[in-house]
Order: structure tokens, then C-alpha cells, then sequence
């Protein structure tokens, strides 16, 4: 597996596959504590980058992340579509023009995503949102990078944390996003962001692994 | 679900190529991005008032563009906020030189793309302002919330603030007269009954035979509790308190009394609803100068409705009965 | 059974008192027999246009009272026909000099009642005609029915009629005019869910989960058949085949067309099914000049709509662009 | 049992008691094959007319025939308000100012009701309406008279007569008033009015018969 622009844009395909897959569990996740449009947002989204990307596949890895960006900011609307977006633009931005992506700066991309989505949607870890599964991703990313691990690896130890952190949604209060409407009824379920984080990051170690 | 739909992926698109074709003088419908734009659009020197949310809220906010109200608004999907790009493309077709005023419903989504579309206005050298409404008394304000949100009041801000641009407020005007309402204007709904997002396919929640959601928000999220449905007397206080006790309002205050139907709850009922608020109303002291009812901030087909409340002065009576014409509301023209 | 209401032998008159409180300046609402007569009854030299019937199909008749149309709506209780002491009130407050028009719609219990309501009035010196509309293709006239139903055609005629009034036009006129409108104007519905009348406290029908009721009555009595669910471009096609063929309308021919909800289906998707009869219409060469979309002539909270097909020639347009100031319709004041 | 002024006002108040303990079986045969307020309607009318009795109780037996049907006339509505107001106002007219009736004016007052559905209504038997219950009532009520039968007699074979005929309603289908609509489907179903013609002169012969 390369991280090239061409890897990057076959996790892109890819996560657009996986997020299909999961369209109607993150649409009930989000039907349980939002209004029930995350999964339809999100395949609106990927759907329109896969047609955008027959369009026009930039070389560059930041080439396809910014064309993420810019697609999702088009195309999803409601929270995660500026959220992801802004997430996308900065780890573009991270990237600069480097050719092949390696993992110290896949560290330094997630944490832009990060500090992206932070800076947008105000929100803490625990408040029940995307960031409870970015944000130990990113972490585990980075001690990955210092212990010198490859993109497939690093980007292994990124979902696993990300998968835990969307876990560990289920029982907290929601305290930003449509979720925190529902206070202690929020209690109980899986925040959709969280899981599509997880999602996301679960489908580019694979992909980066050679798994899919 | 049943629904007179094609295809759940395309109910807002054909949505308004209908409304397109229903009010040809009135409107024009722009589908990618989606924007419907009044047919007059620019009007020079006019500070463009622009809108826009989600779907599934009709005739909020597409049925309310047109002259004396909105130059513009921009539909997101069912229940979804719209794109930045959809914002800039209305700010670009309705820019008439005076600058835009955007009103935002208070929703993470919604307040984030306007954000954007904001500072992408900006670039494109339009003098851009916003507003975001929070009139929904139900969820309170603190530190564990993303705040109020935008809802019934959204229709009175529009009303108002467009009729001030259309008489030639400039963009200070209009932002402080905005900032006014939203500072007088309150808000609560409950609902019997949830609506079913099309691609959802089910019941946004659902309720006991004998329950009702009590502060319900337009996208069936859920309030300050369920309760027990109790009569029409009981449902209309159990809004009205909440809302009387925020502002406050009190005697001898002035008001607009606007009895809005989620989609659901037929007009024989808002009437009768109507009815209980004037009535509470009066018995507080509380004078009602100007009222709506009917569906005008929906929920899909939820059964429910809201009472909204705004405290008017001599500019907002003025304001709220000048001219409008748009498919939803109109009067003196 | 989930309404907002307090008892359900109350709900006619509590929601007349709201519909009184809503509007002061254009009604006035009597409650004992039921009639609500337009503010400034009776016009003097006017023809008295009055109409009524059963509720639950609000904003008909009530809505419609004002200034260039109803002059006063006579609401039986939910779904019954009113009595010929309200018709005979109505005509009372409303007799301007220049006799009365009674508009009907084709059910046994309305036309029966307001025949002894004719003749109490002609007693009462009053002169009175009666017109009996029957626009509903859905249910063919045949030895075996008491004839076809009047729908959603009664607010066209209502409109048109009472603008010709408005202006003068004597009895015989408005006899004529509504003869006319009656002879050139079809409809049908479809529901996908029943409403439920409140002293019944359930559903009037039953539906399967993919099942729709083809000519559904405004009262919730079926129609042609039951047939399985289809697509909104399916379900307006059987809609309107049946109304053209009936009149027949022909390409080159002028018409309004009218998208009716039902009261529980939203307003996004009346417009979708209202952009597809256009294009259908469009398609047969039928020139669409007016429209009109909404809830207007309901069966309470009954989720479906009906199309309504007014052909038009100039006389008509000018009447139906007419001002009109009512509750529900307004326009040109 | 006489059948005075205030027999006929004690039957009618019965019956207002009969017609609310069945308020919701007719109201159900009505929403099988109409629009079922059939029994809401007529607990409305003879709910009024107690009130009215109480206020102003006439003398003669037209005098509150005449009653009922003025009440019904402005209180009931629908197809049953002017159909009964009219059966009870021709049946007053019939009877004119008799002081007590004997069987034969019963039998007249019975044919006038009947005479007075039929010109309103232009039923005929078979069409699944009242008129199924009413006439072959009347029948009865008019060879019990010819037979010499007293009132209760006569109003015991016009009530047995009255239940058959509603029953009869259940095989036909419809051919006027809502139910009409309905064509083959109302086949099955009993027609609301039918029944309560019925329970009216099985009330007014249990009466007549001191049952009651
Ligand atoms: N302020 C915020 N910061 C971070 N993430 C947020 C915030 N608000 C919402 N989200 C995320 O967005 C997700 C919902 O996205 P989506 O359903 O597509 O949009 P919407 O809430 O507008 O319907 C939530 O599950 C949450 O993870
Ligand atoms: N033309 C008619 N002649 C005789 N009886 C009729 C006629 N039309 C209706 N009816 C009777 O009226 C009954 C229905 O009465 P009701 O439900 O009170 O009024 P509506 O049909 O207006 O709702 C029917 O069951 C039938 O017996
Ligand atoms: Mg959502
Ligand atoms: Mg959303
Ligand atoms: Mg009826
Ligand atoms: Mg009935």
C-alpha cells in the first residue's frame, strides 16, 4: 500500500463504499438522539466525491484531500458536512504538496483535522460528538509515529482508538450538536458522528493495510 | 412510510420545480445549487434578506420569498442545512448593492454553513451580516447545550426585517431591527405525533397512545419531557407558561400571537387552540394586537403545533402590516 | 385517538370562538345556530353568497367569508350537514336587499337541509336560489348513487361567484355564473390515511401499509377501489386521467388548476404533485393559467390530496384574480 | 299505556335514553358504510328535544310529534335530521289535534312519516335506507289496525316488522345517501338509519306495552 494521491484517493472510494453499507445504522444511530440524517449525509457526500473524482483526480495527496474537502463542504450540509469538511481542508493544508504521505506526517494531518473540526464545533471531549473519537485517534496516532510504526500501522492504532472513543459516546450526555436537545435521553446511544469517525478511519487503515 | 413521492433522494428537488411551476410570477427556482430567488432579484440598493435551512419545514422558508419578506432562501435536504454554496449563490443573485442580512436558525449545521457562506460572500466583495434566531424557549440556554433553537419566531423575523429592507433599511438597520426581534420573540411547540423523514422511512420517534412531547423542536428532537396528553386547555398553558415566564411577559404588554401547525394537526384544531391562548392571554392582561394562525413552520407531517409570541411596539405593528406577497403570506398587495 | 381538543362535542364551537379571535376585523362568529358572516354584513344591494356544511374540511366554509366571496359559512358539526336554522340565520344577517345564493354541495343531508332552509327563507321574503355542486369524477352518476360529491371544485366556484357579487352582479347572474363554474369544473382525490372524527375517536378507514383509497370522498368515503401504493408521478396520473376524460378537457384548453391537501400531508409534498400534473398537463397541451396549492378543502388530519380542474376562459380569470380578503384566501387588498 | 300527549312524550324521552345507549352502535354501522355520526346525530336531536320537553311539554300528541320534529328539523342535521324532522312533522299533521290516538290514527301517523321520508328522500325499499325499516312497518301497522289490534299491538308489530326490515338492509347494497358510495362494499352492513327506525318503534311499543 502507497500513500500516494492515488492510495489516498482509493480509501476515498473505498470509505464511499463502506459509508453506503452503513447508511441506514448511522441514520438510525442519529434517529435515536439527532434527526436521523447522518447516514444519508454522509453517503450524499462520499457519493458526490467518487463522481467528482472521475471528474478530476488530483495527483497529490492533498490534492484529493482538499478535493474531499471542498466536495463534502458542498454537498453534505447539516453538522458534519462543514465539520468533516473543515477536518479535510486542514489535513489538505498539512500535507502541503508532499508526494508520498508518511506516517509522522498522517500524525500531523490527523491532528489538523483535529484542531479543524475543535476550532468549528467548539466541542470538548465527552460532549458526546465526532471529537470523542478523533481526538484519542489522533493521540494514538501520534504515539505510533514517535514509536516509529508505518502508515498501515499507525493508521491501525488511529481506528482502534477511534472505535473505542465512539464506544465510549454510548454513555455520556450529549452537550453540542442536535444531540444535546435530548439530555439525559441521550444517554445510552452511540453518537452517529463518533461512529462514522470511526468508520472513516477503520476504512482507510484497512485500505492502507491492503485489507480492501 | 407513505408519502406522494418518487424517490426520497429527489422529494426536495421535485418539491420545487412544483413550487416553481405553481408561482411563476412570483418566484425563481435554481436546483444545483438550490436556491429560490424572488423573480424581481437584485433589487438595487435593497439590502438582500436571505434564508435557508433544511427541508421538510414548508412553507418555511421558500413559501415566504417574494416582495416585503425574503429575496431569497436556500433549502438544504430533509431536515439537513444547506451548503455554503447554495448561500453564495442566493447572496450572489439578490446582492443589489446594499448588502445581505442572513438569518439563521440556531442549529449547529445551520450556523456552521452560513458561517462559511458568510465568509465566502465576503470574498466575493458582498457586505454580508448575520443573525441567528433562538426563540424556542423549550431548551434552555447553558453551558450543555448548543442553546436555543430557531423556530416558530423565524416566520416574524423574516416578516418584519423584509419589510424594513423592502421600505430601504440599510444593513445596520436591518441587523439591529433583527437583533430586536430576536431579542422580544419566544417560542414552544409539542407534538402528538412524529413525521417521517423520507429517507429515514419510519417515524422520526414515537409516542404512547396518551403521550404527548412536550417542547418538541421542528426536526422531532425531542424537548423538556414527555407528559401525559391532557386537554386542549392543558396543552395550550403548558406552552404558553414557559413561554410567558421567559421574556417575561407581562401585563399590558403588546403582542403578536402566532398559532403555528407542525403539518399534521388540522386548522379546525389550531383554531380551537388559537381560541385557549387569546383567551389565557387576556386573562393575564396581556394584549393581543396581531395574530397568524396556520401551518407555516412544519415538521414534515407531524401532528403538534407551537405558540409563538412577540412583543410589539408601534415600528413592528407597522412593519408587520406592510405589504407582502409570497406564496405563504400575503396582504396589502 | 390524539387531537387537540378538550371534548369532542365541543370542537366545532370552540373552534369557531378561536376562528372569531383570530380574525376580529373580517368575521363575526354566532354560535347558537352556528353561522359566521363576513364584518360588515349585511352589503346593501348585494347578492348573498352562503355556503356551509359539515366541518373538518376547515378552511372550508369559514375561511372563505369575507370580501369577495362567502358572505357567510354555515358548519354543521364535524362531518354532518349544518341545519336549516343556521342557513335561515345566515341569510337573515346577510340579506343586503338583492336575495341570496346557496352554494351546496352534493351529499343527501346538505342539500336536504338547505332545501327547507330555501323555503324558510323564501318565507322570510327573502329571494333565494340554490346551486347544488357535484365536481367529484370518482364516483360516476348513476341510477345507483345519490349522484356525484361536491369537493374541492367548491372553493373555485365560491371564489369566482363571490367576486361577481362583489361587483354587482344580481341573482340571476350569479345563478347563471355558478351554473357555469359547476359545469366546467372536475376533481378527485386519493387518501393514504384516514382522519379520525373526534366523537368516533377512531380512524373512518383502514388502509394496509401499502394501499391507497383511489377517489377518496372529503368525508372519508371511498371511491373507485383500493390500489396498491404508487409513485407520486403513479398516483397524480390517476388522479387526473379520470378528470380529463371526464369534462373532457382538450389540449389548447385554458384551466386552473387546483392541488388540494387533505390536512395531514405537508406542503412539500402537495408541490411535488403539483409540479407533476403541470408537466402532465403541459404534456396534453392544456394551458395551466391559475393555480392554487394547498390545504384548503380537507377531511381533518386525512393524509392525501385531490386535483381540481377549473377550466377558465377570460370572464373567469378575471374573477378568480378579483380581490378577495378572507381567512384563508387573499389577495389584491 | 294511553297514548295521550304525555304517552307520546314519556315514549320520546325513552327513546332519547335508548338512542344514547346505543349512540356507538350506530355510530360504528355508520362508519362500516357512511361517515358514522349517525348515532352522534341522534343523540344530539333527542338530547335537545328532552331539553325542549322540559321547557314547553304540549298537550296533545301532535303537539309533540310537532315538537320532535322541529327539534330534530334544527338539531340533528346530516340525511337523518330533515328525514326524521319530516316523518315526525307529517305524522303531527296527520294526527292533527286528536287528544288520545287509537290504532288506526297510529296507523295514519305511521303511513305519513313514511310518505314524507319517501318525498324527501325518494328511497325506495331495497336502497338500504330507512324507508327498509319504515315501510314494511307501516304494512304491518296498517293490517294489525285493519285486524282491530290495540296501540300497543300495533306498535309491537310495526317494531317486529321494523327489525326485520333493518336487517333485510345487511344483503343489499346501497343506492342512496353516503352509503350509496361504497356500491359493493356496503353489501354486509346494516344501515345505521335503518336501525334506529327500528329502535324508535321498538321503544315506542315497549311503551305503549308499559316494558318500559
Ligand atoms: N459542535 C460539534 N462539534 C463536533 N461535532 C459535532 C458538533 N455538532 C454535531 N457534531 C457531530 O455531527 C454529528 C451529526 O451530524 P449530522 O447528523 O450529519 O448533522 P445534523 O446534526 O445537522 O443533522 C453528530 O453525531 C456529532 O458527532
Ligand atoms: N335518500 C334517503 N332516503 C331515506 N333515507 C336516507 C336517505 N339518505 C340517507 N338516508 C338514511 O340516513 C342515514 C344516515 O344518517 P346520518 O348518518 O345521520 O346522516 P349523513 O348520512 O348525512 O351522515 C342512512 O343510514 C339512511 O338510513
Ligand atoms: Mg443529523
Ligand atoms: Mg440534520
Ligand atoms: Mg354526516
Ligand atoms: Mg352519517
Amino acid at each position: 500500500m502507497a500513500c500516494s494521491g492515488h492510495g489516498v484517493a482509493v480509501a476515498m472510494r473505498t470509505a464511499a463504499k463502506v459509508l453506503e453499507e452503513h447508511r441506514d445504522e448511522l441514520s438510525r444511530l442519529d434517529r435515536e438522539i439527532g434527526d436521523g440524517d447522518h447516514g444519508e449525509n454522509m453517503h450524499r457526500g462520499f457519493a458526490a466525491l467518487v463522481t467528482a473524482m472521475e471528474r478530476d483526480a488530483p495527483d497529490s495527496p492533498g490534492g484529493v484531500l482538499k478535493l474531499v474537502a471542498m466536495t463534502l463542504i458542498s454537498k453534505v450540509g447539516g453538522a458534519a458536512g462543514p465539520l468533516y469538511g473543515t477536518a479535510f481542508l486542514r489535513a489538505a493544508t498539512a500535507v502541503k504538496d508532499t508526494g508520498e504521505l508518511d506516517a509522522p506526517t498522517v500524525a500531523v494531518a490527523l491532528r489538523a483535522a483535529l484542531d479543524g473540526v475543535v476550532a468549528r464545533g467548539k466541542a470538548e471531549r465527552g460532549d458526546k460528538t465526532m471529537v470523542d473519537a478523533l481526538l484519542p485517534a489522533v493521540l494514538a496516532a501520534e504515539s505510533a509515529a514517535e514509536r516509529g510504526e508505518d502508515v498501515p500501522a499507525l493508521l491501525r492504532a488511529a481506528a482502534d482508538a477511534a472505535a473505542e472513543g465512539a464506544d465510549s459516546t454510548v454513555l455520556v450526555l450529549a452537550r453540542k450538536g442536535r444531540a444535546s436537545y435530548l439530555g439525559e435521553r441521550s444517554v445510552g446511544h452511540m453518537d452517529p458522528g463518533a461512529r462514522s469517525t470511526a468508520l472513516l478511519l477503520r476504512t482507510f487503515a484497512d485500505v492502507a493495510s491492503g485489507h480492501r | 412510510m407513505k408519502k406522494i413521492i418518487n424517490d426520497p433522494s429527489t422529494v426536495v428537488e421535485e418539491s420545487l420545480k412544483g413550487m416553481a411551476s405553481a408561482h411563476p410570477d412570483l418566484i425563481e427556482v435554481q436546483l444545483d445549487p438550490a436556491v429560490v430567488v424572488r423573480a424581481d432579484a437584485p433589487v438595487p440598493g435593497k439590502v438582500a434578506i436571505i434564508s435557508g435551512g433544511g427541508a421538510g419545514h414548508e412553507p418555511l422558508h421558500g413559501g415566504f420569498v417574494g416582495r416585503g419578506m425574503l429575496d431569497a432562501a436556500c433549502p438544504g435536504h430533509v431536515f439537513t442545512s444547506p451548503t455554503p454554496d447554495q448561500v453564495q449563490a442566493a447572496v450572489q443573485k439578490t446582492d443589489g448593492g446594499a448588502g445581505a442580512l442572513l438569518i439563521v436558525k440556531n442549529y449547529t449545521g445551520d450556523v456552521l454553513n452560513f458561517e462559511t457562506a458568510a465568509e465566502l460572500a465576503e470574498a466575493d466583495g458582498v457586505a454580508v451580516r448575520s443573525v441567528v434566531i433562538d426563540d424556542d424557549v423549550a431548551v434552555t440556554d447553558s453551558l450543555y447545550t448548543a442553546g436555543r433553537r430557531g423556530v416558530g419566531g423565524t416566520l416574524l423575523l423574516e416578516k418584519v426585517v423584509g419589510a424594513a429592507a423592502e421600505r430601504g433599511a440599510d444593513l445596520d438597520g436591518c441587523e439591529a431591527l433583527a437583533r430586536k426581534v430576536i431579542g422580544q420573540v419566544r417560542s414552544m411547540g409539542l407534538a402528538l405525533a412524529a413525521g417521517t423523514v423520507p429517507h429515514a422511512g419510519e417515524p422520526g420517534f414515537t409516542l404512547a397512545d396518551d403521550e404527548i412531547e412536550l417542547g418538541i423542536g421542528i426536526h422531532g428532537e425531542p424537548g423538556r419531557r414527555r407528559v401525559k396528553i391532557g386537554t386542549a386547555d392543558e396543552m395550550v398553558k403548558s406552552l404558553l407558561d414557559p413561554i410567558l415566564d421567559d421574556l417575561p411577559f407581562a401585563a399590558g404588554d403588546r403582542v403578536l400571537l402566532f398559532t403555528n401547525g407542525m403539518g399534521g394537526t388540522p386548522l379546525i384544531e389550531l383554531y380551537l387552540a388559537h381560541g385557549i391562548a387569546e383567551r389565557l392571554l387576556a386573562e393575564r392582561g396581556i394584549v393581543v394586537e396581531r395574530r397568524l394562525v396556520g401551518p407555516f413552520v412544519t415538521s414534515l407531517e407531524m401532528q403538534g403545533m407551537s405558540l409563538t409570541l412577540l412583543k410589539l411596539d408601534d415600528e413592528l405593528v407597522e412593519l408587520w402590516d406592510a405589504p407582502v406577497h409570497t406564496a405563504a403570506l400575503r396582504w396589502g398587495v
